[in-house]
């Protein structure tokens, strides 16, 4: 995949749109990340802190009893077992650094079931930086233990009372406290997107995750793989992977929350300062998202994906909430391992369309974004629910 | 019609520090009613927005009216129908995010506009980076587009966004979404910096909600934009006789006593 | 660390004390054992598998604003990063390959919040054997999500109803129901407890802690740490690590529950299958233990500790509950790593005695035995209930 | 007084299959009426179980009964000092965990036994690997260590254990713990491997729950332990009446039809 052109532009998709108050801070960021990224000593420190404190490389798993029951090579890239629980620390260990290195002491994010906002108090705490996170006050409660979790780690947890109260407000709200506080704090964005360079920026700090499975894969023997799927929210741990596989021969997938597909539901526009593909109704109103995956709750994508749909290098699929709770048990029974239930989505793709979509024999690498013991009470209420 | 820039330089040019009410089109059903209102207190142009689900830039004021209008169905298309009720001499200027206008066409969006009498458009979430395929529709369409200066804007920039604003430059008096009254005011700062490299008129926004603060920025400025102070009146219950009297009270203060 | 001699005795402690009908499997499996350790194909598969599926070698962090803050050299072995959560992984890796090997198809396991059986529940499902976990009823309540979770990975959870409906009496069940299946079933037990081979076998199969913190320790340049200090429930975590470094001049420290301190407030006595320290009343009943934090709530310590504690080459010091929650708060805030309540045991005494019984400018080894994932809603309800 | 293997040898060489109830020492204030009921029932010996808070090696009656005796306060000082009421003339045979003797002390225990009358002990989790001190100890005191032998006990192990027993073997007719009735009933081999290797009088325990069981294990063994079953009955609020009755039945299943 390659950098964004001098406006922050994935061909179509991508840009800066937000308010003036907020240009100098973007164009702060991307020269200091431009400069960063391009100083071994930063390059270093970012390795370093991601091998000896959030556990990195993650391995390759190959999961052999799925893989014949489904007829496939099914391989998984365990960002599960990063620190926190996601590929999510990759991104906040670069960005805290950054922010450090910009002279900046305080860091705010945004999040919605937790993820991003427990992963960016870690790396706060672990560099002493001030931390406050803004979460959407239905998600506060649906995920009280989360945020009790940002407050042991000596973050300061907002709820947000607009809107929906949920994500895409958590958003809105974090970009207007940065207008009023950017002199001394780094808004620490969760995936790839918002203004340029976060969509860029976030992908470069994730892309290890897709350099790692390259030479992973390499080394079990499968080069490329056949596939390469990840669930979509943002699209972080997918632009990550992909990364790693874009010049490859791989297929690339995505897979989005059905409630919230803006591959395969949404239009072109504007939203969180960058242009891509997004859920709205006919006056350009953005529609909620509901999926049974917080983290997969977002009404857009990130730009740089609009852009691989749209110049067909990627693929994004939608996948209903009833199939994936199925695909988390699964997982967990056959394997050992319970997925977080964003990255169940990709593991339903795989498990529906093994034998048909995916051509039997394939070997295909799914990027196990996160862990499932967030979602366990979910799921059991679901279970429960249902049956 | 004289174009947005003309007419507010003439204000500017006849010692008038112009007074601009902001109303969220459709946040009541009689809404044009408090425009009107407004008018008839003194007001030199009024900033209409246009509600959108997402209001990136404003504060909870704002936001929630942004709201209730969408609730109640306000649409582009609703706004300038009801403004075809409105009977009123000053500019209009609509506000609104960038994606308002994209999904509904940026060619339409502006032609439009001005079939409706709006003249201007602040859209705080496009930078002159992004707005080049919106300023062409708008040229059209004669709609000037306006563009915001921050506190924050660097002396290179305030340049290019002098040069790029139409109609009037937007200072903003502090580094804060709308209704924003903490931190410094940086308004005639903002201002300074604006005229240094532009004859644009010049107005301050943002924090603007009192009729004290008023005053003091139109001392050091060509104007200024009176946004949630007053939508709270209208969301508090008020109807057009308070508006009235909300307007004049910050008209008053800024032309000085009278006595 | 020495083998045990051949009944199984580690000094005075340890040997074999099961009911005659699970002689046979304990022999049997001391052979199975000794011959597989012995056995490179397995030595390497159970290598492979850490590697691959639990994410082995987990890292050693410098805890640098902690270390600054207590005026000590503190590094962290970061078992909270292993698959499941703790170090519970690699033991139950180990027991599930020789399970297969010994060609039966099922394990059992005895649990107390839930760690052990989990893991078990997880390598179970990676090999496709059929999987029972004994816990307390009291426990299936208190820890109802671990149950479900061990139901998701296709264990069945059987809820002990007698005694004290807790851990004890949950290994005590599984003994039981051990005798009835013992033709098929290999009991899976959870820490260096229980009767020879036990004791000795986890702390093999947990010696990988030690091993790899000895080399990391090195990289590091302290070679060998001054401290080593580690949380003992039954001594499953303290035994892996302090088998990297009994040759060498650290000092080696475990830290018990107040509540269930073996070796401060015991006597030598028989329980479990093991002769060792025990907390028990003048008429060898043995007394509930009790700790803020399950896993550690356990009468009696594995039989090696008690002979290093006998011989002087280890320590052993109890740390009441109230210094555990402030233990937890400070890991969390100052580096980012919530740990589990049985680590920060570990981390309160550190914490208490830098400067004192640890001197300044000591370096110190911490094994961080678990993530505080599964404790964040207990934590939360004491801290709110002390406030 | 007698040693416990010499008595037991004695009731086989006259011909007369043994019957050993087991009772919970301390589960009543009146528990040693029971014991005396069941002599008076026909009983040839008598097992006194010694509660132990973990008794790894029993099911959920004698499990029940335990914690009710320890909650009641009872000892292994307690039970000696209640056994002082008892007069019989049948041996005793004191089963419980090592972890009691052991704290209490191996000769001390030993000591006190004798001291009650009490000729043999039975520890479910002493293995004969383990047992030399105890039964060092037990030798100054001629208590006879009675060991068990599984279905799972292989021959060469059999072979031990046969020759370290004293007083009789315990053959386990299950898989399974006491109370256990489930899996297949395997005491007639047992029974045939341990004679196979040794003399002594090998009886059966471990579900034997009913007089029909008791009789077809007498047919193949020198007599039967019965637990569970009867544990229920006091823990049932059975008296000395209700345990004299149990056990008398179990006397006639063994001994047959009588007319
Ligand atoms: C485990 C996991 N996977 C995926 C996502 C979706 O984010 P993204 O699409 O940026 O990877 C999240 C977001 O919280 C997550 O927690
Ligand atoms: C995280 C953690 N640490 C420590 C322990 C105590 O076990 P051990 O002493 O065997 O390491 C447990 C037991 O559940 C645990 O979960």
């Amino acid at each position: 995949m390659s950098s964004p052109d001098s406006r922050g532009r994935f061909g179509n998709f991508g840009g800066r749109f937000v308010p003036e108050a907020l240009m100098p801070a973007c164009l702060e960021l991307e020269s200091a990340f431009v400069e960063a990224w391009n100083d071994p000593t930063f390059v270093d420190e970012y390795q370093r802190v991601l091998r000896e404190f959030a556990g990195r490389p993650t391995p390759v798993t190959h999961l052999e009893r799925l893989s014949e029951r489904l007829g496939i090579n099914l391989y998984a890239k365990r960002e599960d077992l990063a620190h926190t629980g996601s590929h999510k620390i990759n991104n906040v260990i670069g960005q805290t650094l950054l922010t450090q290195r910009m002279g900046k002491h305080r860091v705010i994010a945004e999040t919605g079931a937790g993820q991003h906002g427990v992963a960016t108090a870690t790396a706060a705490a672990r560099l002493g930086l001030e931390c406050t996170v803004y979460m959407g006050e239905v998600d506060t409660v649906r995920q009280s233990l989360n945020v009790f979790r940002m407050e042991l780690l000596g973050a300061t947890v907002v709820p947000v009372t607009a809107g929906s109260r949920t994500l895409k407000d958590a958003v809105n709200e974090a970009m207007r406290e940065w207008v009023a506080c950017v002199d001394d704090t780094h808004y620490c964005l969760g995936s790839v997107m918002g203004p340029h360079p976060f969509p860029w920026m976030v992908r470069e700090f994730q892309s290890i995750i897709g350099r790692e499975a390259l030479g992973q894969m390499r080394d079990l023997g499968v080069d490329p793989p056949d596939l390469v799927v990840a669930c979509v929210g943002g699209g972080s741990n997918a632009a990550g992977i992909f990364a790693g596989f874009a010049n490859s021969s791989a297929r690339l997938v995505g897979i989005e929350a059905a409630g919230g597909a803006a591959v395969a539901g949404g239009s072109p526009g504007v939203l969180h300062g960058m242009q891509s593909l997004l859920i709205q109704d006919e006056f350009g109103q953005i529609e909620e998202a509901h999926s049974i995956s917080a983290g997969l709750d977002y009404p857009g994508i990130g730009p740089e994906h609009a852009h691989l749909a749209e110049i067909g290098r990627a693929e994004y699929h939608p996948i209903g909430d009833e199939d994936v709770l199925d695909a988390l048990a699964l997982l967990s029974e056959m394997e050992g391992i319970i997925p977080a239930l964003e990255s169940a989505h990709a593991v339903a793709w795989i498990a529906r369309e093994a034998g048909h979509g995916i051509p039997k024999g394939s070997s295909v690498l799914l990027n196990l974004s996160g862990r499932g013991d967030k979602d366990v009470a979910q799921v059991r209420a679901m279970l429960r629910g249902e049956s | 019609m004289k174009s947005l820039e003309s007419q507010l330089r003439g204000l500017r040019d006849a010692g008038r520090k112009a007074l601009v009410p902001y109303f969220m089109g459709g946040l009541t059903p009689d809404w044009t009613r408090h425009v009107e209102a407004a008018v008839h207190a003194g007001a030199d142009a009024v900033e209409i927005g246009v509600p959108f689900s997402d209001p990136m830039m404003d504060g909870v004021v704002i936001q929630g009216a942004a709201l209730r209008a969408l609730a109640a169905g306000t649409t582009l298309d609703s706004i300038c129908a009801d403004l075809e009720r409105l009977s009123t001499s000053v500019p209009l200027v609509a506000m609104t995010y960038y994606n308002v206008f994209l999904h509904y066409g940026l060619e339409r969006s502006a032609g439009k506009l001005q079939a409706s009498g709006i003249s201007g458009a602040i859209v705080p979430d496009l930078t002159i980076e992004e707005a080049d395929g919106w300023r062409a529709a708008c040229r059209d369409h004669d709609v000037a587009t306006v563009f915001l200066v921050a506190p924050s804007t660097p002396p290179d920039r305030i340049r290019l966004i002098g040069a790029a604003t139409e109609g009037f430059a937007y200072a903003s008096a502090r580094m804060a979404v709308t209704g924003g009254s903490s931190g410094e005011g940086a308004g005639e700062r903002v201002v300074r910096q604006v005229r240094d490299v532009s004859t644009v008129p010049t107005y301050i926004g943002i924090g603007i909600g009192t009729p004290d603060q008023a005053r003091a920025a139109a001392l050091v400025s060509d104007g200024v934009i009176v946004g949630s102070a007053l939508v709270q009146v209208i969301l508090d219950g008020g109807g057009a006789s308070e508006v009235e009297g909300f307007v004049r009270s910050f008209r008053e203060a800024i032309d000085g006593p009278r006595a």
